[in-house]
């Protein structure tokens, strides 16, 4: 790890202790989360023995969810620059110019083991905290993505889990008014006792609209706004980066309650206080509350702070500087204000009714300096602890079980092809999740152009001709048997729903999702993941502006630690610059030819077929060939910028039956498609795309197709009430109203609704 | 002409509201805050949707408390237009400008879907260029849509044909109790109600979300529209 | 110091969705002999006041202007206790 | 039968949003003197069963399992009269 650079301290002796303080030693420093050797490097930055205060500050800092400590040396090889990056990963969040002087603003974030313990609160503060740092950063959210990952519904606790976590995300984002416009949801055991919520939020602003939180100006005062401070969620961002054991219900925080309503109003004061140009920086309060934010706002700037804690309104008496250090709770910001013109700030915050109060100052000299009362509780130089926290290239090694994981599987017979269509669509994997997403308001704002249910979400930018596309992707069955091709997988086929409403990527935002970094194994999981989401972003010209790290999501078991399988969620933004005709993800007219694009490979390892209906994980998962990825979303952007598709749907998990299926789904809609063998229909080759168009197109949609070098060919056509596929002479057909019937239900049926 | 949208903390449709009326229908509109007790002078208030002060408590509950109330309830008294969307019917139900309660939904579940309205009634401002039993779709998007009140009140309220607005299926046919035609569960598949006077109307509905076909639909335009032109000199219609 | 508690129910003759789910829910877990549940709020407020009886005379006031909307549901007033517990 | 009362509170040491939210609603109509609200909730539930110790048991069972969720809340259980009112 990197040696720090020590600069010596002003008091010699440790600052006072509050009578019901305990002395710091290095067990108690373990307790907190600090390895034997950080300690010694808090230590040598002090030089002397670190107070209570001072060890809760560095151990929030330090700890994994806030330094990054085990996964820094991997993000390096994302590609984080490109024309339109005006803000990459470090900030709240990440920013790209969309044109007309308006640039996007956004990121993910986990909240996982919150939502574990309470699934409403939970879910409500993860969604709570990313709307934070979208605008925090200038920025009005404008539509939210949730990718959300639960264990097997049987799983005890687990339909619980799912209505908390559902309500909690729609409760949130519906108060708040922000869209939620689509997102992931998927069923696996390895989550049975660790599921993953991850929470992701697009803003607008125009280009001198945005803010970064990087302090300046000595004397200037430190605002705090908003909620008050409680004791909830204390040790939160230790929590996060600790593994899950039973007994965690023992040291667990007190909970963070979500008020969307306070947030709402905090949104709306925040956007018109930065209108008065009287705001220096500002920060929202998230993991390790004001101790994260204060410092990494000074950090990034190099200044120094004071803070005076007794200043800071407190919901509960008593708290002490170490509590309110620490302390979680939500809808709070600190805002750095230009020094005699704090008033303006303060006036429009009280105006939306919320709280404001001056906590304290920037200072010269580097170092922060917490008082209560008039002592010093804490007297710490800033940027060795903000810039220089320990970094860690944590040992890797691959499964031992490599080599056979990727052994061919054995293909069992697929029978009746349709039969084996409807046990799929009768599975919550692939049943519609409407369910969730009617929990969400996905209309507000009045610019969601397609929301949940297709491809892609496509928000339009009011004031422009253009369009912003959004979508979560991720295969973790893909990424455990080979994370470096489930994180290549993850990019192309964002991109690819990206490609199927014509939008260009601009941007890419992840959540590292992985078990616990310590274990060899998960350290290559995170190392190869992170080496293929790099090559495909690379490849397929995708700056990465923005990400969360959420490690150790393993829970200890009788049987020792499961981790959960590798889920690098990624989130994408495309750009569609003229918003014209934008095909649908279903077929929309009798009578329309329907072509796949792509070449036909039979690809099976990790298929959904396999893992659903025999209980099989099995293989390589599918080659992920870049150039092919990019030649297809090139074709497709030009056939719907040309306006020639009346369909474009990707295939995805389940293959070309399932594309078929949910296809006709939309207008209830029959279709005739020929293959030549029923495997053709489940194989899970990427880089294709089903796509549907008036026969007088389809002529031109080949020529383009080989003029981009894709493989192309008309498979059947649209119409009737049946979904058919003819395979060799034989026919196999099923009523779409039946189909339909059956993915309608497969969720809420689950779930015993 | 000018169109008032009121503010609330917590409004969350008060800038679609606002789009709706000044860049799709290009009339003067304004926002007006809560803690003012005064309209401007505008000639119609549109109380928007959102969750108001949380709906902590009943949804509209709080709200109805605001200073910006008392000058709304003026401006009703002198016959001037009031329309309420989702939130701001609810309002409406708290402030006690419209008659009966808004309850949870029946499936207790927060909704956002489509939903087809029979037209009751095209003598309003409100509704004057739909036709009576025309169908409408528009998108809803609320938790506490589910209208009560006692079945006297109930059958005043049809006596004195205040319906304004019902759930119903593609065909206009109304059945209370099918959760997919009226899925808030509302009394009598009631959607929106107004005044005994008629210059007050509240509907769960969002017609500023139906506006462009852009977005794919643009049944809430002529509703909109229509309530814009009784205000304009001649009744012409600006949009 | 007193401290009351007041509890809002829908009226009787209205019907109450969430109190049949909860009620079909708690049969679902297997709770036997579960007639009839009602589902209402109950709000625990402290009041910086002398004697009950005005501190009751306030308290129905803020039912009948907010904390209850009288058109669907009833409300009832309790004195836990003067000067705090 | 028997007639019981629960009542679920947020824990003291939780944010209570709504009670805040209720609490300076009231002090804008003008109430004097309220030092603090809190929103709970509050279920009325009839039990077709004999004996109260019983009845009690089950409705702690039902608060823990359902009613309450006590990582946030905490309940209490009042038995109202036997043999309904
Ligand atoms: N948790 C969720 N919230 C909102 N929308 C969701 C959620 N889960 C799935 N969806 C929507 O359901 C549709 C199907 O999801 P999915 O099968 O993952 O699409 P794809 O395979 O094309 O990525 C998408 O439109 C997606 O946005
Ligand atoms: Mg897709």
């Amino acid at each position: 790890m990197s040696g720090p650079s020590v600069t010596p301290s002003s008091t010699a002796s440790p600052p006072p202790r509050l009578p019901n303080e305990p002395a710091v030693t290095p067990a108690l420093a373990a307790e907190r989360g600090l390895s034997g050797e950080e300690y010694g490097q808090l230590r040598a930055i002090l030089g002397r023995d670190p107070s209570w205060t001072e060890l809760g500050v560095a151990s929030a800092l330090w700890s994994e969810h806030c330094s990054y400590k085990s996964s820094k040396v991997y993000l390096r090889e994302f590609p984080t620059s490109g024309p339109r990056v005006l803000q990459g990963p470090g900030e709240n969040a990440g920013v790209v110019d969309v044109g007309h002087g308006w640039v996007a603003v956004f990121k993910m974030e986990s909240h996982n083991h919150p939502s574990y313990i309470e699934p409403y609160q939970g879910a409500a503060t993860g969604v709570g905290g990313i709307l934070r740092d979208i605008f925090t950063m200038g920025a009005r959210p404008i539509a939210c993505l949730n990718a959300l990952r639960f264990g097997e519904i049987d799983a005890p606790r687990m339909r619980y889990l799912i209505d908390g976590v559902v309500r909690g995300v729609g409760d949130y984002g519906n108060c708040f008014g922000v869209p939620t416009v689509g997102g992931e949801t998927a069923f696996h055991r390895c989550y049975n006792g660790n599921i993953l919520v991850n929470a992701f939020a697009l803003g607008v602003a125009r280009h001198d609209e945005i803010f970064k939180a990087r302090a300046s100006g000595a004397g200037n005062p430190i605002l705090y706004a908003g909620s008050r401070t409680g004791r909830d969620g204390i040790h939160g961002a230790t929590m996060a980066s600790e593994s899950f054991d039973i007994e965690s219900e023992a040291k667990r925080p007190t909970v963070q309650v979500g008020d969307p309503f306070t947030e709402k109003i905090l949104l709306e004061a925040c956007l018109e206080a930065m209108k008065t140009g009287a705001i220096v920086a500002i920060q929202d309060m998230g993991a390790a509350g004001l101790t994260s934010s204060t410092f990494e706002m000074a950090g990034r700037g190099g200044t120094g702070m004071r803070l005076d804690l007794e200043k800071v309104p407190l919901r509960e008496p008593g708290l002490s500087p170490y509590e309110m250090m620490l302390s979680e709770s939500q809808e709070r910001m600190v805002v750095l204000a230009k020094r005699g013109r704090e008033e303006e700030v303060e006036r429009v915050f009280r105006r939306w009714g919320l709280e404001i109060a001056e906590i304290g100052e920037i200072t010269d000299g580097g170092r922060a300096l917490l008082c209560f009362h008039g002592e010093t509780y804490a007297d710490i130089p800033i940027e060795p602890l903000t810039e220089q926290a320990p970094v860690y290239r944590r040992p890797t090694a691959p499964p031992p079980d490599l080599a056979a994981r990727w052994e061919a599987p054995t293909l069992p017979e697929i029978g009746h092809p349709v039969e084996t269509l409807e046990r799929l669509l009768d599975t919550p994997d692939f049943g519609s999740k409407r369910w969730i997403w009617r929990q969400y308001d996905h209309t507000v704002r009045t610019n969601t152009v397609r929301g949940p249910g297709g491809d892609a979400a496509v928000v339009r930018l009011k004031g422009t001709p253009s369009a912003l596309a959004l979508t979560a992707d991720v295969n973790p069955i893909y990424c455990q048997l080979d994370p470096e091709r489930g994180g290549m997988q993850a990019v192309a086929e964002a991109v690819r729903n990206l490609a199927c409403v014509g939008a260009e990527p601009v941007g890419l935002t992840d959540c590292l999702n992985f078990g616990n970094p310590q274990n060899p194994h998960v350290a290559w999981q995170l190392q190869q993941s992170v080496l293929g989401l790099s090559a495909a972003c690379r490849a397929l010209d995708v700056p990465v502006i923005s990400g969360n790290v959420s490690l150790y999501n393993e829970t200890q078991t009788e049987s020792g630690p499961q981790s959960i399988y590798p889920t690098p969620a990624v989130a994408m933004v495309g750009l569609i610059p003229l918003l014209g005709h934008l095909p649908e993800s279903h077929f929309e007219q009798a009578g329309d030819r329907i072509l796949l694009l792509g070449r036909d490979r039979a690809e099976f390892g990790g298929s959904a077929w396999l893992r659903l209906l025999h209980d099989l994980e099995q293989g390589r998962p599918p080659e992920v060939d870049l150039d092919a990825e990019s030649k297809l979303a090139l074709l497709l952007r030009e056939l719907i910028g040309a306006g020639l598709l009346s369909t474009a749907h990707d295939l995805s998990e389940g293959g070309l039956a399932i594309a078929a299926a949910e296809a006709c789904f939309g207008r209830r809609l029959g279709a005739r498609l020929e293959v030549s063998t029923p495997l053709e229909l489940f194989s899970e080759t990427q880089a294709r795309a089903l796509v549907a168009c008036p026969p007088a197109h389809s002529i031109e949609i080949l020529r383009a197709a080989e003029r981009h070098g894709v493989p192309a060919r008309e498979i059947g056509e649209v119409g009737g009430d049946d979904l058919a596929f003819e395979v060799g002479g034989e026919t196999f057909r099923a009523p779409v109203a039946r189909l339909e019937a059956i993915w309608e239900r497969a969720l809420p049926k689950a779930l015993g609704l | 002409m000018k169109v008032g949208v009121v503010v609330f903390p917590g409004s969350n449709c008060d800038h679609d509201v606002y789009h709706a009326f000044s860049h799709v229908l290009d009339c003067e509109a304004m926002f007006l805050w809560h803690g003012d007790e005064t309209i401007h002078g505008c000639d119609l208030v549109v109380l928007p949707g959102g969750f108001a002060y949380g709906d902590y408590l009943r949804a509209g509950a709080l709200a109805a408390l605001s200073p910006v109330m008392s000058a709304v309830r003026r401006h009703a008294r002198e016959g001037g237009l009031v329309l309420g969307i989702c939130n701001g019917f609810q309002v409406l139900l708290e402030a006690g400008l419209l008659p009966g309660a808004m309850r949870r939904n029946q499936g207790l579940r927060f909704l956002c879907q489509d939903v087809y309205l029979r037209v009751e009634r095209n003598d309003l401002p409100f509704t004057s260029r739909l036709r009576v039993g025309q169908v409408l779709r528009l998108p809803i998007a609320h938790a506490e849509g589910n209208y009560e009140d006692s079945p006297e009140r109930l059958d005043a309220l049809e006596d004195r044909r205040q319906v304004v607005f019902r759930y119903c299926g593609p065909d206009g046919s109304i059945c209370a109790f099918d959760a997919e035609l009226n899925p808030n569960g509302a009394a009598r598949a009631i959607a929106g109600i107004a005044n005994e006077q008629g210059n007050v109307f509240g509907l769960m509905p969002h017609p500023e979300r139906s506006v462009e076909s852009l977005l794919g639909n643009s049944d809430g335009l002529a509703m909109l529209a229509g309530t814009v032109a009784s205000l304009t000199p001649l009744g012409e219609a600006r949009a | 110091m007193i401290q009351a508690r007041v509890t809002v129910y829908p009226r009787r003759e209205i019907l109450d969705p969430q109190g049949k789910a909860i009620g079909d829910a708690l049969s679902r877990l297997g709770f036997q002999g579960v007639v009839s549940v009602r589902a209402g709020k109950s709000f625990e407020i402290e009041l910086d006041s002398a004697e009950v009886s005005g501190a009751r005379r306030q308290l129905e006031d803020m039912c009948e202007r907010l904390l209850a909307n009288t058109v669907v549901e009833d409300y009832e007033i309790e004195i836990l206790g003067e000067d705090g517990r």
